[in-house]
């Protein structure tokens, strides 16, 4: 019999991993650059669900998932700005703005579904998938890594791209200044808030592409509360990373992979009660935390709002 | 670049870089400053004095565009001109070394110095190394660019901070207590330096505490009193002045009195000499960037000041964290009073009488945003009569602190200020007052006097000699030598991380622990 | 006189709280009387809706949820209105408390022979978003429909993750990954999530290319899901509303519980396109045997035994 | 370190000690009904697209929340847990430990005492199952917490990340509890056993309002007053403040960090067993109600004061009962409330900020 243990199925599960680790690995990698500007953004959830949203109206309406991941970064984008002109600019609590977007788009993508969708349930055509000359014929390994939508690729691309950014570039040492040590860049002649807000926004954007994704290609439709805590995922990764992209994409994976292994388990017929099953992915995040979340030195002015001149 | 000829025009046609005209600038409480009028012009080191929280740094803050003025104008170049942004400062031409700290620690030096450039090119560190070069070499800096900034001694990181305001081609440098971390060496290079760029046309405005420094290396001084320009000495008549003349008539400018009374004077010991602290080949282990503590030795008797000196980073600090107990140990044993501290904890050792007066004010000798009058208070919570089975009694701690507030002069708006809005210099005397609340036999000072005053530091020196001749034992940590040959009984080197000798003071003190910083005998 | 209905979530769902919603409606229209309806209440605290309601002079109460069944009574204890809970059988109170408790494991096995007729890689899976106890019976039932129809069909049965009625990319990967694993018919329940399935179902191939087709419970997705819809085990709670109303009018409510089952039509196979006649006709007769009692399908609530039973089908199959 | 991370904006939170005129305690007023007004005008333009009478769906809110006696006592009632909830996020953020792992704790403490609480019962007098089901909601809510505690005290693991991951654990753990240990056998449906009405904390008079609105009114002042007038209070504060200044100034840090998450935990497990044995009586399988989301901004909001939280969670009850009502009469979806409470933060937030910018031009 095929069942466990076939090529498709394995292939099946990996692919499945990777689709649950991308909307990870892009909120991650967006929090990530957040916190390395010293932003703790908690509304990154708010941020991921606007854009699943927004994200699935671009695609449903326009019948291109490009214009849908463009109009979910855009949504993503519209809530970190609101979030940086009332933390950033005004320098109100992190936390308490954080959830309360998260609170108000959960609510407003919830209510605007309702009115919208409740009755029709929309749902769009599979994604499109890119399969990559060669590497995808590698049996298991090739469809399940190397047959994806373009947007999988690219998010890869950007951990490198990030690592780039923070390893060799001017904009890579702000970032870190304002994270670390803010009234030293800005004596440095860089506006703060400006890098801040750039960060938060840039943030927005990848949260939003990650809720897009999530509803697009992931789920193929939206439905309320569909981010289901993945935001809040992302800001343990990317606090466990430590401001190192590559981890981030270690984390996703890892956490897209015991998901994977879950549903492995319940179709290998192993008799466990599923609640247990379930907890394992949480459990690999926990058990990261407690090996290499030792001495986590976040930036120094991680949350605290930047005044010049204030001491 | 203006020409050279600017230096050659007498001084009071020097053209005029900025000028403050009736400047204010007010906090909750305070006028930290009132009408300044100031001109400063190119060609000149103008030398900016003041008592602890004068309104020096404020005034500054509104020079780099960190602050702005509630009244009044800056002009640059003759044309009114509100500096809006550190970096609109910059473009001006104006540059700064701050008083606290301006470096990211967790990057590199190089990536500091880098620091600024626009945000889509790729940093250029291998330009920037010429130039550092080009810099620090007439100076005597010798930096690592690719140190992390936080392995630094504060000390190097000053180096850098100046290296940094220098590299920008600016027009007008300022130094705000530039000078604190440097040794008598590095002072007298910056002054050097500062001459010759004042000599190119620039304008350098410097603010120290040590009035020799700006009788050395002025042009032009300025005092300020209370956020106000109480006084200005030309450059003819700084000229014409004695060297001894001139400190007399700044400290009757600044504080409404002579000077005089910062002479030497080593307080006598009691007649028994039975040693009080005692430490035998104390250990720690290096850290990832602090260093560590080889088999340190030495005896502190009653009435004893023994001080401790060496170039900042060697090991001090490590040796007063290990004493009070903030710091693991890796061997050695200490004894007060005959008792053995080793295993005991911070708050055990206190309480048999060690005292600890930290160097770092903000980071850990004060919670900022707490008030003043908690802040007195910080090592004693718990205790009666300021808490009662655990119950605080607000008219007990309001009623010390006043008092302490008096006996100790902090200048304050009230108790309830938190202490991080206090100048530095009044933060340190909250931390004094703390440490010598009663029941102290051995007193650790890491560097008391940084950062202070003239007259705040001859008070503190005086109390320091108060407290030894009480019969405490006093270890002075310092990186002022002139503070310990003015007050210790013996002196001892540290180099890194090992007690390098112990010198007697007297005579030729001086020389013989200089040769000892410097790595040859005595 | 009037009868309410609360419900966890809205009543736009195409399964539970729609035809609840549907059926207070319907039942409230033929008896003439009002119906209120509150719904999206989610599972926390629903005691001060239900005493609003019960003060605003509601005659009935049907509290639609079994997260619901401790504080209804409790509120009806407290305020003398009479509510209707589920997956309560023990918890009956004359004049005040009627269980109707519900269970689609009739037709859930109807539904299983269905699928173990109509799967070409003898392999169907079972995917749920969550173990409450009335989609256990419905697994339990279509497992064992399938193994009674043909016992060499293998049966995968998976739940989807943490916190899943939601995780409509969720439902969507288990789907796929129990696709690959050979099944080319999906039971799928769950709420939000089972739209994940049914993407799912009609965006992935079987092996040989073949196109897999999905069962659904409850409601009637029809509308939604034309084409890869094979069936549906629809609920009319309609029935069971009405003899309530009828009841409390008898001074008879709560000395009774209700049901739906197979006999009359409260619950029943969908029939769409997917389904060829002589199937169909097939398994009509098998109806008529569940009716006339000659197979008995028994309900099995509890997860444990559900998946106990899961890993002995498959274990028979190997 | 996080430190320090977001004590409130610029202001110092120890500034003053406690007390204020009648001028003040206006402006504390207005600064708090101003913001609330703001933000029904702007949920109320959300409600007219929606086609919705805001005016109606207002009157309902304050009708049901506030003024008719049956919603006012259903207010009060949703208060009880919440308070436990405050105070325990009180206590830890106040001494700069960010606990975001409330729901994990709430829960665990939530299913323990509804595990508890029907069997001992049946052999303990009533009070007597009341308080125990206390002491073990608490000590296991404790427990919970002693992971992020231990790491974040002796391994300097950020408490943030822990404490969210626990949480996520920890709501799955309560489900496994009550779906495989202590599922009650009389029912099919996943649930704990039942503690009676009658066994239940009693109400207060005549009215429907648990009695543990006035235990969680006494805690959270008592947990104020603690935080506030005491020298362990200040020695927490001390830390959260400035953990270097706390190790300077001899205190125990790391026992320090470990005593407040046992006390944030220990409340917040309180507040589930308050929840349980004051009102639901049993633990259903999934049941999150998730509050941590809606109290923890509100604890901020409130600069950690009790009092101030009092009136926040009284606010956060209004809305959450009379918006519930009003959606339902008015067929809005009751996703509505989510908005409705995050618009009144945001507003809440921004008129903090408003006023303090106010109130430093008028003192410099
Ligand atoms: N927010 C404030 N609250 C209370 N006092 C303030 C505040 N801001 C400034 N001051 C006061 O303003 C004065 C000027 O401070 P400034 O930092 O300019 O002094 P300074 O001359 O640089 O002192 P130092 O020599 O100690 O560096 C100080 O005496 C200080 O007490
Ligand atoms: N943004 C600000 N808010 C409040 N007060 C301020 C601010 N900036 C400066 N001050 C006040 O200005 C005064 C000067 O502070 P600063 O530390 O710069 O003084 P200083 O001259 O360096 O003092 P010291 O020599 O004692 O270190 C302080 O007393 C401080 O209270
Ligand atoms: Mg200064
Ligand atoms: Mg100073």
């Amino acid at each position: 019999m095929g069942g466990f243990l076939s090529e498709t199925f394995l292939a099946a599960l990996l692919f499945g991993a990777i689709t649950a680790a991308i909307p990870l690995l892009l909120a991650g990698l967006g929090e990530q650059m957040s916190e390395k500007a010293g932003v703790l953004n908690i509304g990154i959830e708010g941020m991921m669900i606007a854009g699943a949203y927004a994200g699935f109206l671009g695609a449903y309406y326009s019948g291109s998932f490009w214009l849908g991941f463009a109009t979910g970064a855009a949504a993503g984008i519209l809530v970190a700005a609101l979030m940086a002109l009332l933390c950033v600019r005004l320098g109100l609590n992190q936390i308490v703005i954080g959830i309360a977007l998260t609170l108000g788009l959960e609510g407003l993508t919830a209510l605007l579904h309702h009115f919208q969708f409740s009755r029709s349930y929309p749902r769009l055509p599979a994604a499109q998938v890119t399969p990559i000359p060669l590497l995808a014929e590698i049996p298991v390994f090739g469809p399940a890594l190397f047959r994806h939508h373009l947007i999988v690729y690219l998010a890869v691309a950007a951990v490198f791209a990030m690592i780039w950014v923070y390893r060799r570039t001017q904009l890579g040492l702000n970032l870190q200044a304002a994270g670390d040590k803010p009234a030293a860049l800005d004596v440095a002649g860089i506006d703060v808030v400006r890098t801040r807000t750039a960060a938060v926004l840039f943030t927005g954007g990848m949260a939003g592409l990650g809720g897009a994704y999530l509803a697009n290609v992931g789920a193929g439709l939206f439905i309320p509360f569909i981010t289901n805590g993945a935001g809040f995922l992302g800001i343990v990764l990317a606090m466990l990373a430590r401001g190192r992209p590559l981890w981030v994409l270690a984390g996703a994976l890892i956490f897209g992979g015991c998901l994977s292994l879950t549903t492995a388990a319940q179709v290998a017929g192993i008799n466990v009660p599923t609640d247990v099953i379930q907890m394992v992915p949480f459990l690999a995040v926990m058990a990261m935390l407690v090996l290499f979340g030792r001495r986590a030195s976040l930036p120094a002015a991680l949350g605290i709002p930047y005044e010049r001149g204030a001491r | 670049m203006p020409g050279m000829q600017t230096t050659t025009k007498p001084p009071e046609m020097r053209q005029a870089i900025v000028t403050l005209d009736g400047v204010t600038k007010r906090f909750p409480g305070i006028i930290a400053n009132d009408r300044v009028d100031l001109v400063i012009r190119a060609g000149e080191v103008h030398v900016l004095l003041g008592e602890n929280g004068a309104g020096k740094s404020t005034l500054i803050g509104m020079l780099s565009g960190l602050q702005q003025p509630d009244e009044g104008r800056i002009l640059i170049d003759g044309k009114a001109m509100p500096i809006r942004s550190p970096s609109h400062a910059l473009s001006l031409g104006i540059g700064t070394v701050f008083q606290h700290n301006m470096l990211v620690p967790s990057l590199t030096v190089a990536e500091n110095l880098a620091l600024g450039g626009k945000w889509w090119q790729k940093p250029r560190l291998g330009e920037l190394a010429a130039r550092v070069d080009e810099i620090a070499r007439p100076l005597g800096i010798n930096i690592n660019l690719d140190a992390v900034v936080s392995d630094l001694s504060l000390g190097e990181q000053q180096q850098v901070e100046i290296v940094r305001a220098l590299l920008r081609n600016s027009r007008l440098l300022i130094l705000d207590e530039a000078t604190s971390m440097l040794t008598p060496q590095g002072i007298a290079e910056l002054g050097a330096l500062m001459r010759r760029l004042v000599e190119r046309g620039l304008a350098v405005v410097f603010i120290t505490h040590k009035l020799g420094e700006a009788a050395e290396f002025g042009d032009r001084v300025s005092v300020l009193k209370l956020g106000r320009k109480v006084g200005e000495i030309g450059p003819d008549r700084l000229r014409s002045l004695e060297h001894d003349e001139l400190v007399d008539e700044i400290v009757s400018k600044m504080f409404g009195r002579n000077a005089g009374d910062g002479a030497i004077s080593i307080p006598d010991r009691p007649a028994n000499d039975e040693a009080l602290l005692a430490v035998r080949d104390l250990r720690v282990l290096p850290g990832k960037d602090t260093s560590g503590l080889e088999a340190i030795s030495f005896m502190v008797g009653r009435g004893e000041i023994l001080g401790v000196a060496g170039i900042d980073g060697n090991g001090q600090k490590q040796l007063a964290e290990a004493l009070a107990g903030q710091r693991r140990t890796d061997g050695g044993s200490v004894t007060l009073a005959g008792r053995s501290l080793d295993g005991l904890d911070v708050g055990k050792r206190r309480e048999l009488g060690l005292r600890y007066l930290t160097d770092d004010r903000l980071g850990e000798g004060t919670v900022g945003t707490f008030p003043v009058s908690i802040n007195y208070f910080l090592k004693q919570i718990g205790e009666p009569p300021f808490w009662r089975s655990g119950i605080e009694h607000s008219r007990e701690i309001n009623t010390h602190a006043r008092d302490l507030t008096r006996q100790f002069d902090v200048r304050t708006p009230s108790l309830s200020t938190p202490v991080g809005r206090l100048s530095g210099g009044n933060i340190q005397k909250v931390l004094i007052a703390r440490e010598l609340a009663e029941g102290a036999r051995a007193v650790i000072f890491n560097k008391p006097t940084y950062g202070l005053d003239l007259a705040n530091t001859q008070a503190t020196r005086q109390r320091i000699r108060d407290v030894a001749g009480q019969g405490l034992a006093v270890l002075l940590i310092s990186t002022d030598l002139e503070e310990l040959l003015s007050m210790c009984h013996r002196i001892a080197v540290m180099s890194q991380g090992r007690l390098v000798g112990t010198i007697a003071n007297g005579a030729g003190a001086g020389e013989r622990v200089g040769r000892l910083m410097i790595g040859l005998a005595a | 006189k009037s009868i309410a209905i609360l419900t966890p979530e809205e009543g736009t769902d195409f399964g539970w709280n729609q035809q609840g919603v549907d059926a207070a409606k319907a039942a409230a229209e033929a008896a003439g009387i009002e119906a209120i309806v509150a719904s999206g209440l989610g599972y926390g605290d629903v005691r001060p809706a239900m005493r609003e309601i019960a003060a605003d002079g509601a005659s009935l109460i049907i509290a639609h949820a079994s997260g619901y069944a401790t504080s209804a009574p409790e509120i009806a204890a407290e305020t003398n209105v009479p509510v209707a809970i589920v997956d309560s059988p023990q918890a009956l109170k004359e004049g005040l408390v009627a269980d109707y408790t519900l269970s689609g494991h009739q037709g859930a096995y109807l539904a299983g022979r269905l699928a173990a007729k109509m799967s070409k890689s003898k392999h169907v899976g079972i995917v749920v978003s969550g173990e409450p106890p009335s989609w256990n019976s419905q697994s339990a039932g279509f497992a064992e429909g399938v193994k009674a129809e043909n016992p060499d069909v293998k049966i995968t049965y998976a739940v989807i993750g943490p916190a899943a009625y939601s995780d409509a990319a969720g439902g969507r990967r288990v789907t796929e990954s129990v696709i690959a694993a050979g099944a080319d018919i999906i039971f799928g329940q769950g709420n939000g999530s089972s739209f994940g399935m049914l993407q799912a179902v009609e965006t992935t191939k079987t092996a040989d290319g073949g196109k897999v087709l999905f069962i659904d419970v409850i409601g009637d997705k029809t509308s939604v899901a034309k084409d890869f819809l094979l069936s549906s085990v629809v609920w009319d709670i309609t029935p069971v509303y009405s003899a309530m109303i009828q009841d409390l009018k008898d001074d008879t409510f709560g000395t009774k519980r209700y049901a739906i089952g197979l006999a009359d039509d409260s619950v029943k196979l969908l029939k769409t396109d997917q389904i060829p006649d002589d199937v169909w006709s097939e398994i009509q007769k098998i109806r008529e045997q569940i009716i006339a009692g000659d197979i008995k399908v028994e309900p099995t609530f509890e997860a444990s035994a559900v998946r106990t039973l899961m890993t002995d089908v498959s274990a028979d199959a190997k | 370190m996080s430190g320090d991370a977001t004590s409130a904006s610029a202001t110092p939170l120890d500034a003053s000690g406690g007390g204020g005129s009648a001028r003040d305690i206006g402006r504390r007023l207005l600064i708090t009904l101003g913001p609330i007004v703001v933000s029904l005008v702007l949920a109320g333009c959300v409600l007219l697209v929606l086609g919705i009478n805001p005016l109606a769906y207002y009157g309902y809110v304050v009708d049901r929340g506030l003024l008719s006696p049956l919603g006012l006592q259903q207010t009060l009632t949703r208060m009880a847990p919440l308070l436990f909830l405050a105070a325990g996020l009180i206590v830890a953020f106040r001494a700069g430990m960010w606990n975001l792992g409330g729901d994990g704790q709430f829960l665990l403490g939530a299913v323990t005492a509804a595990a508890s609480a029907p069997l001992l019962v049946q052999v303990l007098p009533g009070w007597l199952t009341l308080v125990a089901a206390f002491v073990i909601a608490t000590v296991v809510a404790m427990i919970w917490s002693l992971i992020p505690a231990l790491l974040r005290a002796y391994q300097g693991v950020n408490e943030i990340i822990t404490t969210l991951m626990m949480s996520f654990l920890g709501v799955s753990l309560a489900n496994v509890l009550v779906k495989l240990v202590f599922l009650d056998p009389a029912t099919t449906v996943p649930q704990t056993r039942t503690l009676p009405v009658e066994d239940r904390l009693p109400r207060l008079f005549e009215t429907t309002v648990t009695s543990g609105l006035l235990f969680g009114l006494v805690t959270i002042i008592a947990v104020h007053l603690m935080m506030t007038r005491t020298a362990f209070g200040l020695k927490l504060r001390v830390v959260g403040a400035n953990p270097r200044a706390a190790v300077h100034a001899g205190l125990n840090v790391p026992l320090l960090t470990v005593t407040v998450f046992a006390l944030s935990a220990g409340l917040i497990g309180m507040g589930g067993a308050v929840d349980i044995v004051g009102i639901q009586g049993n633990v259903r399988a999934d049941w999150n109600p998730a509050y941590g989301l809606a109290v923890i901004p509100v604890v901020f909001l409130a600069r950690m004061n009790g009092f101030a939280a009092i009136g926040f969670v009284f606010l956060l009850s209004v809305l959450s009962i009379g918006g519930e009502s009003a959606a339902r009469r008015l067929g809005v979806p009751q996703n509505f409330t989510m908005v409705l409470v995050s618009i009144v933060l945001i507003t809440l937030a921004v008129a903090e900020y408003l006023d303090h910018r106010f109130n430093q031009a008028r003192r410099a």
